[in-house]
């Protein structure tokens, strides 16, 4: 019991720093904090996905999806940044809701490689449609909140603390959810779903809850993207290396935590952003390298790493 | 790595990145940073030739050893950094680091951008940011007329992609006149289509009697297999092929399409294969029609004039093979750049000009450079109109080489739109004001 | 007294093979149900399609008057029908505990109550006092993959009986437990049962335990009841005698006797 | 009646392309349950590796036919070394973790290839285009055809052939088949699982890499070429029916006969085809054409 309410507690203060630093840190560190939250939420619906012993490795359907219907907003006139977000989740929920009919059937590899079937066909259908830009994409409007449009550093400033701020109340939501019945029964489901279905209950529903809760999670992410970048395109919202991103943060981050999720994106993000700073003709060299030697040496994530530590400091 | 050491990292990046907001007073060298595709499929055909091309002409600015007007050392004296970097990853990614190369490494300038997506998303952080910005290639033209209608710090030192169009179609008019069909092949994506449809609109104007197919061929980027194309291309009445393919999938093409004679039976009119014309060599189909996007690569060998023959020169002697057209339109975008800190740097009495003088220097201005001038006449002088030229390769036995014959240039007035006027309104509209 | 279940002129077969053949019973409450036959004889396909786990090819399943056939399992398991399995199916990463504290989890929400925390002290108290009930108390903490044999069973059963169900099936509960100690397992199952008046079928090899506990048996062969009568006649019965207890003397006893060597 | 002929000699020759793209991703899915990722690298390492070759080979001079033995000696190089230092170097100390991990490991392994491509060979092109030169080309429906790329064809049917008679009718064939089927058994019955891996791994990548070597001479070996093919391979084999052989000819068939007819009837949908057929295939049966539906637990 008592463990649960320090993690609440760790989180509020997180946000608290985190919230009070925004004003403090350069731009284009607020922006990499962005993207952090941004594909840090994917991760997380991810996670929530990988308790049962499900992955996807075609999430950024959701997070392109998401991404589009922001984007699609702006262009018709609305730009106020909570309806943006609540829409994209929404809608990537509801398109989670129905594909999660036919994917609760699946499990393992089969489970991981039908959802990237179906990003695939998302990316085909965008790059189709001239209308929505087809590779290039198309711009999204700087977002509005209730009516206060932000000029200059504050753009990104307030887009950060708004996003934190959802950030934040998702992050709570996923983990008071781990914690109910509902969400403890993940480790059930994984392992013995005869037991649970004779229990009375059924694993392919407790499945698709988690399913549609990666959907607007991941729906959630698309829109802070979008919202961040200003643009959205195929490329960099729906193609099948996105959601190899998202599983590696998730890999990295281990099932630890909720908050190791985050860790692990900004982990992720920082690892790019050098990496390409340093090494501007072999930055996939060292981002792969880097992916690699995490999986081989850091089987259960960043959140092991936390564990080692505290049992060396005895 | 463990949070605190994150914690670290960031505090040391962002100390860096608040020292480096000084004064630009006294400055030591200017920082020019040069997006292009390092890897990827862009990278042969237009990364590592426009890398080339700007590294010659940094070389030279920074020892003073370019021809007149260029000959001054440095951007306003003050030597020039070079930061090549990778443009390929997605436009978030190209976001994420044009804000990292401005706040965090502190760039001056940035000359370049291929790709047309990455400039629509750049377009609008660079005004945020406030960071020069001068596009030296990427085609489309919804930068100016849709994105960003009041310019400030983005300019384009090259025309954009319909003038390639309305060319072609001028070119089609004046050497097959007696054309009745034409069909397409373009790469199924954003350049394929804007490719495509200007070039539509431009016959409708300009040679209405030709009628388009209606299976019109938009195999996927990067397909790489185009027997069945080839085949239906064969097995269409249209004459003419029109194709804005370029790099792999043009060569992969040329190489499908060679063997199964399909440019003996139609003529082929590429728009951008002035890329591949070197490489291939030989092999590059003899008798068809070719573009590069303007004046320059091949169509530059033989244009007499000293800054070109500079150029060439020491191009070759430095790489082995000849300038391309991202090798020019590259080092354009730079002298461009040198003729505005040079003229801001003299209005401001010799000292080193704030990044709005250089943008006041440059706002309209006619650049001289290699083939043609950068007139930046359009979009409140921050888009430039440049000449253009069509020809048939044909290659030269004797002198080792592919030659550009029946070549007929067009005046940048000619292809282009006046000022004010959307471009494909203007093609819709009969090409009004056009001085061919 | 009313019969709580009755199948009638049940059918299954697996494309050709017949694995139940026009079966006919009727059960009812408070009676104790021993199912004997040979391995194969469909006593565990009778049980699958009583809970759900397989579909019929004809017949009907109604369980207290209403038609149940169809049914997927967990709805079977709300009406009140539980099962054991003959390999126990429980979270063998998990805790004794844990194991019971999720099964009365699922069993005693429903819908929004879900997303009320797994752990609750009332719900530790249910579970505490469960496993007094089947006496594996003392092994609350142990996790399920290191437990005994015998005890893994009981959990299994005890996880079966959290729903306190009407009719509680049993797929050979004492299937690899040594003879001496599956006296005491039955012991204490059947005392558990009692406090709740379950009905129980339970599949069973060994004659001696069928003796003891059952009152009333069902004599599975070939997909079809062969005998369906009160323990002391059913043993006489010539075709049991013949098809059934002819093997399972050896089938009940060898293996153990085998086991007590 | 001459386009039906055309769309069905266009359609068999695609077939054949992306039965050779997708077979070496089917065979190491189906027994090893990995979507291997790097398979796009070892198709480029191939192509590369070919057109490096042939080159080097017709610049010697030396006589025309042996310029064909590149193309499969290319394979067999790239599919041992790479592919063994890929098996042993990496996935061999993941076997025991969930098949996700080491998926991204492959994705891992082709970030990194995919810049050690540019490393070994620059980002210049290669064109080996001499063997489709040579073998010139014939007519059929009144439409000129290279020899080359209907010589695919046989090349396809032929490693479809080898590929099943080795599955059905050699040992080895058996012990993999057992090993498809249930890994735990056949380990308890004292098949020798890592051996059957290494092998799977490295003909898997030999394919891989031979599809790559095959179609180099049709192609500008550059940069990139490997990103597209994992996708298109993916999409064939999610189509014919994951780890399925025949699944694969299947796909590749109902894949590049639809495509051919799109681009000689209804062109603008071209790029959609293959997703479509994915799609709907997904819809209706989303085990796959080929593959037998998979036993759940429930």
């Amino acid at each position: 019991m008592a463990r649960y309410d320090r993690t609440l507690i760790g989180l509020a203060l997180a946000f608290a720093l985190l919230m009070a630093a925004n004003f403090l840190m350069p731009e284009w560190v607020r922006f990499i904090g962005l993207q952090t939250l941004a594909r840090g939420a994917v991760a997380l619906g991810l996670l929530v996905l990988w308790r049962t012993g499900l992955i996807s490795f075609g999430h950024a359907l959701y997070f392109g999806w998401g991404a589009y219907t922001a984007a699609l907003l702006t262009r018709a006139g609305i730009t106020d940044a909570f309806v943006l977000t609540v829409a994209a989740t929404l809608s990537a929920g509801l398109l989670a809701l129905l594909l999660g009919f036919l994917l609760r059937r699946y499990r393992a590899i089969f489970f991981a490689l039908l959802n990237m079937a179906f990003s695939m066909i998302l990316y085909g259908a965008l790059v189709k449609t001239e209308a929505l830009g087809s590779t290039d994409g198309f711009g999204v409007a700087s977002p509005s909140y209730f009516g206060f449009a932000p000029e200059g550093e504050a753009v990104t400033t307030t887009l950060f603390a708004f996003s934190l701020t959802l950030t934040f109340v998702v992050v709570v939501g996923v983990h008071l959810y781990l914690r109910s019945t509902l969400g403890g029964l993940t480790l059930a489901i994984r392992e013995n779903e005869i037991r649970v279905e004779y229990l009375g209950y059924s694993a392919e529903r407790a499945i698709h809850i988690k399913y549609v809760i990666s959907g607007l999670l991941a729906g959630f992410g698309g829109a802070v993207m979008a919202m961040a970048i200003g643009q959205v395109d195929p490329d960099s919202m729906a193609l099948w290396t996105v959601s190899g991103e998202f599983v590696f943060i998730t890999v990295l981050s281990g099932t630890g935590s909720v908050a190791a999720t985050y860790v692990g994106a900004l982990v992720f993000e920082l690892i790019r952003t050098y990496a390409f700073e340093y090494a501007p003709h072999v930055w996939q060299l060292i981002l792969g390298g880097s992916l690699l030697a995490i999986i081989m040496f850091l089987p259960e994530g960043l959140w092991s790493l936390r564990q080692r530590l505290a049992r060396a400091k005895g | 790595m463990t949070r605190s050491s994150f914690a670290a990292q960031l505090l040391v990046a962002g100390a860096l990145a608040l020292a480096g907001t000084g004064p630009a007073a006294a400055k030591e060298q200017v920082v020019l940073a040069v997006p292009t595709f390092l890897t990827g499929a862009g990278a042969p055909a237009f990364g590592v030739p426009a890398r080339n091309g700007v590294e010659v002409v940094v070389q030279a600015i920074n020892d003073g050893t370019l021809p007149a007007p260029y000959d001054s050392k440095g951007f306003a004296g003050v030597p020039v950094q070079l930061e090549v970097y990778d443009e390929s990853g997605g436009n978030t990614k190209q976001v994420t680091e044009f804000r990292n190369k401005v706040q965090k490494q502190n760039v001056d300038l940035f000359v370049g951008f291929t790709s047309s997506g990455t400039c629509q998303a750049v377009t609008p952080v660079a005004e945020e940011l406030k960071a020069l910005t001068i596009f030296a290639v990427c085609g489309t033209q919804r930068v100016f007329e849709e994105l960003d209608t009041d310019p400030k710090y983005v300019f384009r030192t090259m025309s954009h992609a319909t003038s390639d169009q309305v060319a072609a179609a001028l070119y089609v008019k004046a050497k097959f006149p007696g054309v009745k069909g034409y069909t397409g092949l373009n790469q199924n994506y954003a350049w394929g289509q804007d490719s495509w449809r200007d070039f539509d609109l431009a016959m409708q104007v300009i040679a209405p009697e030709a009628k388009a197919s209606e299976k019109l061929q938009w195999p996927k980027i990067f397909a790489g297999q185009y027997g069945a194309e080839v085949s239906a291309l064969l097995l269409s009445e249209e004459e003419l092929v029109h194709t804005s393919f370029w790099g792999g999938d043009l060569e992969a093409f040329i190489f499908q399409a060679s063997p199964r004679g399909l440019f003996e039976k139609k003529k082929v009119l590429f728009t951008v294969a002035g890329t591949a014309v070197y490489r291939l060599g030989k092999k590059m189909p003899q008798g068809v029609v070719l573009g590069s996007r303007g004046p320059y690569g091949i169509f530059a060998a033989e244009k007499d004039d000293p800054l070109n023959k500079w150029f060439r020169q020491a191009y070759v002697d430095r790489f082995g093979t000849n300038p391309t057209g991202p090798s020019y339109q590259y080092a354009q975008g730079v002298l461009a750049a040198k003729f505005g800190y040079d003229k801001a740097a003299a209005a401001n009495g010799g000292q080193f000009p704030s990044t709005e003088q250089v943008i006041a220097a440059m706002e309209g201005q006619k650049i001289p450079s290699f083939t043609t001038t950068v007139n930046l006449a359009l979009n409140k002088g921050h888009q430039a109109i440049t000449d253009h030229a069509y020809g048939v390769v044909k290659w030269d036995a004797e002198a080792g080489e592919p030659k550009m014959v029946d070549v007929v240039s067009f005046a940048a007035e000619c292809v282009n739109p006046p000022d004010g006027v959307n471009s494909v309104d203007w093609i819709k509209g009969g090409m009004k004001g056009a001085k061919c | 007294m009313a019969a709580i279940l009755e199948v009638d002129n049940l059918q299954k077969s697996f494309d050709g093979v017949v694995a139940a053949k026009d079966i006919h019973v009727s059960v009812e409450a408070d009676e104790i149900i021993g199912i004997i036959g040979a391995n194969g004889a469909g006593k565990t396909t009778f049980i699958n399609m009583v809970t759900g786990y397989l579909a019929p090819s004809a017949g009907s399943i109604r369980f207290q008057g209403r038609d149940i056939r169809g049914l997927p399992p967990r709805r079977i398991t709300q009406l009140g029908i539980c099962r054991s399995f003959q390999v126990s199916q429980v979270f063998m990463s998990e805790t004794v505990f844990d194991n019971l504290l999720t099964a009365f989890a699922i069993a005693e929400v429903g819908g929004l109550a879900l997303l009320r925390p797994l752990f609750s002290a009332a719900r530790a108290d249910r579970v505490g006092t469960h496993l007094e009930r089947y006496q594996i108390a003392d092994y609350g903490d142990v996790i399920a993959a290191n437990l005994p044999q015998g005890v893994r069973k009981l959990l299994d059963i005890a996880m079966a009986t959290v729903r306190r169900p009407t009719l509680l099936l049993l797929d050979e509960p004492t299937s690899g437990i040594s003879t001496e100690e599956k006296f005491e397992l039955m012991d204490i199952i059947m005392a558990a049962l009692k406090q709740d008046r379950t009905t129980v079928l339970f599949i069973e090899h060994d004659m001696e335990i069928v003796e003891r506990y059952v009152g009333r048996v069902l004599a599975f062969y070939q997909g079809e009841i062969i005998c369906d009568a009160p323990t002391a006649e059913a043993m006489r019965d010539p075709r049991v005698l013949e098809f059934v207890l002819g093997q399972e003397y050896h089938a009940g006893h060898r293996p153990s006797g085998a086991r007590n060597a | 009646m001459q386009q039906l002929v055309v769309i069905l000699v266009d359609g068999l020759v695609f077939s054949s392309y992306l039965f050779m793209v997708a077979v070496g991703l089917t065979i190491i899915f189906g027994v090893m349950k990995v979507l291997n990722v790097t398979h796009g690298s070892l198709y480029a390492f191939g192509a590369y590796l070919a057109a490096y070759l042939v080159g080097v080979y017709y610049e010697a001079g030396l006589p025309d036919a042996g310029g064909f033995l590149m193309l499969l000696l290319a394979p067999v190089i790239v599919g041992v070394v790479l592919g063994l230092i890929l098996e042993r170097g990496i996935l061999r100390h993941l076997y025991l973790r969930d098949e996700h991990t080491i998926v991204l490991a492959t994705f891992a392994a082709f970030l990194m290839l995919e810049d050690v491509i540019i490393l070994i060979w620059g980002v210049d092109p290669y064109f080996a285009y001499q063997p489709v030169s040579l073998l010139g080309s014939s007519e059929i429906g009144g439409l000129a055809f290279d020899n080359y790329s209907l010589s695919l064809v046989f090349v396809a049917a032929t490693v479809g052939a080898v590929c099943w008679y080795g599955l059905r009718r050699t040992k080895w064939g058996k012990l993999l088949m057992a090993v498809i089927y249930d890994r735990e058994i056949s380990q308890a019955m004292g098949i020798n699982v890592t051996a059957v891996y290494i092998v799977t791994f490295v003909l898997g990548s030999i394919l891989a890499a031979l599809g790559g070597a095959y179609v180099a001479p049709t192609i500008s070996v550059s940069p990139g070429i490997g990103v597209e093919v994992i996708v298109l391979a993916f999409a064939v084999v999610v189509t014919g029916g994951m780890g399925s052989i025949g699944g694969a000819m299947i796909g590749s068939l109902v894949v590049g006969i639809a495509r051919a007819a799109a681009v000689h009837l209804l062109p603008e949908v071209e790029l959609f085809v293959i997703y479509a057929i994915m799609a709907a295939v997904l819809a209706f049966r989303p085990e796959g054409l080929f593959a037998p539906a998979k036993a759940r637990r429930i």
